[in-house]
């Protein structure tokens, strides 16, 4: 079996839209160095680092970890560059953990960022090609025609993405480190704001941020004696299926259904709801917090949407099981590290260490990821305890 | 730790331009030979796979998203990707069976190359506002650590003549070389120097291609009844990315990853370096000092033939190649990253004990 | 120093840079694609699939069966009919594309085709666009065809009736009356 | 099956990347603008031109600046004969590592030159400035040799 491993210390930067007083090393080692202080050790103390981000295209740098050696205190260790689309940030994470947890490294780095002002990331995914059409206006218009077809199954109302579209933007303003801060936001705003891709309005989608996020995973004799409380990495998956396929379930995609059975079997959880805390789960236009509901065995199928509208997944209305409560991608979006935010949040919550996004006494929480066309899934779930 | 072996490497022949070949196209063929040579169906039949590539090459984000529909992913499997060579895609494999998530791991990098100008595309790896906005190419750079070594008396051309003469000539046997002949070391100091002090010969060319292995643990091996070799160490090491802060002409993380890897316990029968210039394969050989008695790049090295982002899994692949067949009972991979040998990766691999 | 120096100074610092980064590419269209673009050529909707009974279609095809990893050596015509499976209203202009907003993006799948493949439809009541509904392809004027797909310039919706959910994607080549 | 046409596009993929430097490699970009050179004292007292923002060697932050002088000596050099389209010369000129005085690392950057003899390790080259300096590596139009 694998070797327990622990995260003892998360950095984060704060995400906005540009953050224009810092190069690209400069954004990546504020999230390195604040992990390593959380963590009260040293660059001396790692020993490989391994990062994270989506494509070199959204900042035109090839390979960066090959020019961003010297700004993480790498040279003379090893470093690996993980890319696995949107999950990319959970990815990382998750190789980051198998350095430790196959007992080949003691402690390591990990680090996720994106400095999207560099570029558009509009142009750069959708960048054409010749031979092929250009109509893939970006993310929002490949998920959007999926989206209304979970809404046709289900019969959910139209004020279901609004209301998650608020409750994540509720929630990151409590979150000092969230992009956006609309503390006042409300339904109407939601409703009233721009169609994009139909269903998806302006602020049922995530913005696009600047931002890295970094982690410090130790193994069981090191985070014993940790500073402060680790994390425990209780259960870690990922799954793949292709893009397209003749007969692919692209609402409820299986490779989502397998990674969540895989990573609750190790954690042994038998009913995510009844059993996890809290959940960070990647949730970049707002009708996929229901779709992930369902997807992850949170709610029956076709029924994610009436936790949503019941409160839930809201700590702010008190509900059983929050999710996002640092407000997710709808509230800050450096993609490469997004889906490491996700789950370095969720190692937070079980750290008792969320500020004031903290779930009371949480003990037991879910990180998620998806990229690509939801074909690449990575999750974790990480306790306050062992075992 | 669990003992692991490689039991499967296949690769494409290295082409000057696949022409009307696309990313799952490249793939395809050479998953088959190596899911035959293992006696597997597909990728279901592995508990973990891992690929390498880089978007730039071929100019579209997301390149590698294509080679997952070369794997028959479903049911959906337990699949990643490095943006490195395929090398360290075998690395993070590894991790995933000593973690024990794994017995088994398929890895296969590919790159397409001929459709951009790589050594200019590659200027863009570099420092983003010191050293890419000058478009500093890398083949400028090799030839900037070779006039080094020139300049120090540690090496002369013909040292590096008798480099590409031996590739050459070693790439007679090698079937996927794109590059191979009966040359001598003064032909190719007859030909005129190109970037100088390089002259063509000594850069390794642009393929394109892909390469694939199977790995398992031992016990996995011998149930499946197949030679293997054991990879009996591995590691790597970046060094810093300021080309005028390292000593060029020396490569300590290529060394100091070897002894880590345990390169050391034992005599060394072959070495397959991944050495895109002529120099860069003496900077390595001599940082390892390796001797006589090593066979050093018997494929012809990649001065033979370069598929970028799965040359570095062709080296391993080529060492596994001459322990199964008995030609070498130990031997050394080598695989690189970055302008001038900067990061570097090494593996041991040892004849395994007949099941 | 004086105030007004360092004020002046202060103006000159550079806290940012433009990095114009183009570079050139010979771009190849793969194999399967090109045997796909050369019927588009000649006006005709192809897909491919495994050389094996009821192996799934593939509109456009990439080279492979994704489901199975395998070439897809076989090439079927499929109909220029379609049903759309889901879409999208896009009310932001894309990148490059000279098209004005709002306009309807629909995944749609041709009949004996197994997979969506996404395209324009025009001339509809955008309101009116419905998961079910049968379109046809227009195709521009014979002399402008090209090894592309914009040689179908849009879908547009027919006068047939809605196909159940169900049996979205699994149509034979003669439709839901064949 | 026979083997398919092939089908070639050009393409170009490109953007105009907006980079903020943040305040090391901005120092160093403002001097080039007023056509001065600066480098900084890595830890162990070595001054590296152009200014790196993090020792390699103990991973701490640089700030200590150190004015550099604009001439210097070839440490290496790599002779283009055939140019490329994207290389900031047309005509053959050489990439060097140069050590600039009152420097102790070398610097990666293009020498020109008539031809290839006139170029060797230990000349001593001097900075040429681009007409307009705005802040950018190119500044530093080229190095050229400096006459005996």
């Amino acid at each position: 079996m694998a070797n327990l491993a622990a995260v003892v210390g998360i950095g984060q930067t704060s995400y906005t839209t540009k953050r224009d007083d810092v190069s690209i090393a400069g954004l990546v080692r504020e999230a390195a160095v604040n992990a390593l202080d959380d963590a009260g050790l040293t660059f001396k103390d790692i020993d490989a680092v391994i990062l994270g981000k989506a494509p070199d295209m959204f900042e035109g740098v090839i390979m960066p970890e090959i020019y961003l050696t010297d700004a993480l205190g790498c040279n003379g260790k090893p470093m690996l560059r993980v890319h696995t689309a949107g999950s990319v940030g959970g990815s990382t994470a998750l190789v980051a953990a198998s350095h430790v947890q196959s007992g080949t490294f003691k402690r390591v780095l990990t680090v996720a960022f994106e400095k999207q002002s560099e570029s558009n990331a509009m142009w750069a995914l959708s960048n054409p090609q010749p031979f092929s059409t250009h109509l893939n206006a970006g993310a929002g218009g490949y998920f959007a025609p999926i989206i209304r077809e979970y809404i046709r199954r289900s019969g959910a109302p139209d004020e279901v993405g609004i209301k998650v579209a608020v409750k994540d933007r509720l929630h990151g303003a409590r979150n000092p480190l969230a992009h956006l801060q609309l503390p006042d936001i409300t339904m109407e705003e939601v409703a009233e704001s721009f169609m994009l891709w139909d269903p998806i309005r302006y602020l049922e989608s995530c913005p696009s941020s600047d931002g890295a996020c970094a982690m410090v995973i130790a193994n069981e004799e090191l985070a014993d004696k940790a500073s402060k409380r680790p994390a425990w990495i209780r259960g870690v998956a990922m799954r793949s299926e292709p893009t397209m396929y003749a007969g692919r379930e692209e609402v409820n995609p299986q490779a989502g259904r397998d990674c969540a059975a895989d990573v609750y079997a190790q954690a042994g959880i038998k009913d995510p709801r009844q059993d996890l805390d809290v959940a960070e789960v990647y949730v970049p236009f707002s009708w996929y917090e229901p779709m992930w509901l369902e997807n992850l065995g949170f709610a029956p199928k076709g029924e994610g949407w009436k936790l949503t509208m019941e409160g839930a997944t809201s700590l702010i209305d008190g509900g059983d099981i929050p999710w996002n409560p640092s407000g997710g991608v709808l509230s800050s979006n450096p993609i490469g590290a997004s889906g490491m935010i996700r789950f370095a949040e969720a190692a937070r919550q079980v750290r008792n260490d969320a500020g004031d996004h903290q779930v009371p006494g949480a003990k037991l929480a879910l990180g998620h990821a998806y990229g690509g066309g939801a074909q690449f899934y990575a999750m974790w779930v990480v306790g306050s305890e062992k075992s | 730790m669990k003992e692991i072996a490689i039991v499967g490497y296949q690769q494409s022949d290295c082409v000057s331009d696949a022409g009307a070949l696309n990313e799952v196209e490249l793939i395809i063929p050479v998953l088959e030979r190596v899911f035959e040579q293992v006696g597997i169906s597909n990728a279901q039949d592995v508990d973990f796979v891992c690929s390498g590539s880089c978007d730039y090459l071929q100019g579209a984000a997301f390149a590698f998203v294509l080679g997952v529909d070369a794997l028959g992913a479903v049911p959906p499997i337990k699949e990643s990707h490095v943006e490195m060579d395929a090398a360290w895609a075998f690395y993070e494999s590894i991790l995933k069976i000593r973690m024990g998530h794994a017995d088994s791991a398929l890895i296969y990098g590919f790159g397409k190359s001929s459709p951009g100008e790589l050594p200019i595309v590659l200027s863009q790896q570099l420092d983003p506002y010191y050293l890419a906005p000058q478009w500093v190419d890398t083949i400028s750079l090799a030839a900037l650590q070779a006039r080094l070594m020139l300049d120090q008396g540690k090496i002369t051309e013909r040292d590096m003549a008798e480099v590409v003469a031996r590739s050459r000539r070693n790439a007679l046997n090698n079937p996927h070389a794109q590059l191979k002949g009966d040359v001598t070391a003064d032909e190719v100091l007859a030909e005129e120097t190109y970037l100088s002090p390089l002259r063509k010969a000594d850069i390794c060319p642009v393929s394109d291609g892909a390469s694939a292995a199977v790995i398992c643990t031992v016990e996995k091996a011998q149930e499946w009844g197949l030679p293997y070799a054991v990879i009996t160490g591995i590691d790597h090491i970046i060094e810093s990315h300021n080309p005028g802060m390292r000593d060029l002409t020396d490569s300590v993380s290529t060394r100091k990853a070897a002894e880590n890897a345990g390169m050391g316990e034992g005599k060394v029968d072959v070495a397959e370096f991944y050495a895109p210039f002529s120099h860069q394969e003496i900077i390595l050989t001599r940082a390892l000092g390796l001797g006589d008695d090593t066979s050093i790049n018997p494929s012809g090295g990649v001065l033979a033939g370069n598929l970028m982002m799965a040359s570095g899994l062709s080296r391993i692949g080529e060492v596994f190649n001459r322990i199964v067949r008995g030609e070498a009972d130990r031997g050394l991979a080598h695989t690189t990253s970055g302008p001038c040998l900067q990061h570097n990766l090494v593996a041991i691999l040892e004849k395994g004990e007949a099941a | 120093m004086s105030e007004e120096k360092s004020m002046s100074e202060q103006h000159e610092i550079i806290t940012g840079i433009e990095a114009p980064i183009y570079l050139k590419y010979n771009f190849t269209a793969g194999a399967a694609p090109t045997r796909f673009l050369a019927q588009l050529k000649k006006g005709k909707l192809t897909g491919q699939c495994r050389a094996e009974p009821g192996a799934p279609v593939y509109v456009p095809p990439r080279g492979s069966c994704p489901a199975t990893g395998l070439p897809t050596e076989q090439e079927v015509e499929v109909s220029d009919k379609a049903t759309v499976q889901s879409f999208t209203i896009v009310h932001i202009p894309i990148p490059g594309n000279p098209i004005e907003p709002p306009f309807v993006v629909a995944n749609l799948v041709a009949d004996g085709a197994n997979i969506s493949f996404i395209h324009l439809m025009s001339e509809c009541d955008n309101a009116e666009v419905h998961i079910g509904q049968r379109v046809q392809a227009i195709w521009k004027p014979e002399d402008e065809w090209d090894y592309a797909m914009d040689n179908i310039k849009y879908f547009k919706p027919i006068d047939e009736p809605d196909v159940p959910v169900e049996q979205i994607g699994k149509l034979p080549v003669t439709g839901l009356e064949g | 099956m026979s083997q398919p046409d092939i089908l070639n596009q050009a393409f170009e993929l490109g953007f105009t990347y907006t980079r903020s430097t943040g305040p090391v490699v901005g120092r160093f970009l403002t001097e080039l603008k007023k056509r001065n050179i600066v480098g900084i004292k890595a830890s162990d007292g070595r001054v590296v031109v152009p200014p790196m923002e993090y020792d390699p060697d103990t991973a701490e932050a640089l700030s200590d600046f150190v004015a550099v002088g604009q001439e210097g000596e070839v440490v290496s050099f790599a002779w283009v004969k055939h140019p490329r389209e994207a290389h900031p010369m047309d005509k053959p000129f050489a990439w060097a590592l140069i050590k600039l005085d009152g420097a102790d690392v070398p610097m990666v950057h293009c020498i020109a030159a008539k031809q290839e003899s006139d170029v060797s390790t230990g000349a001593r080259v001097k900075a040429v400035w681009a007409d307009d300096t705005i802040g950018f590596i190119t500044d530093i139009r080229c190095f050229e040799l400096v006459k005996e």
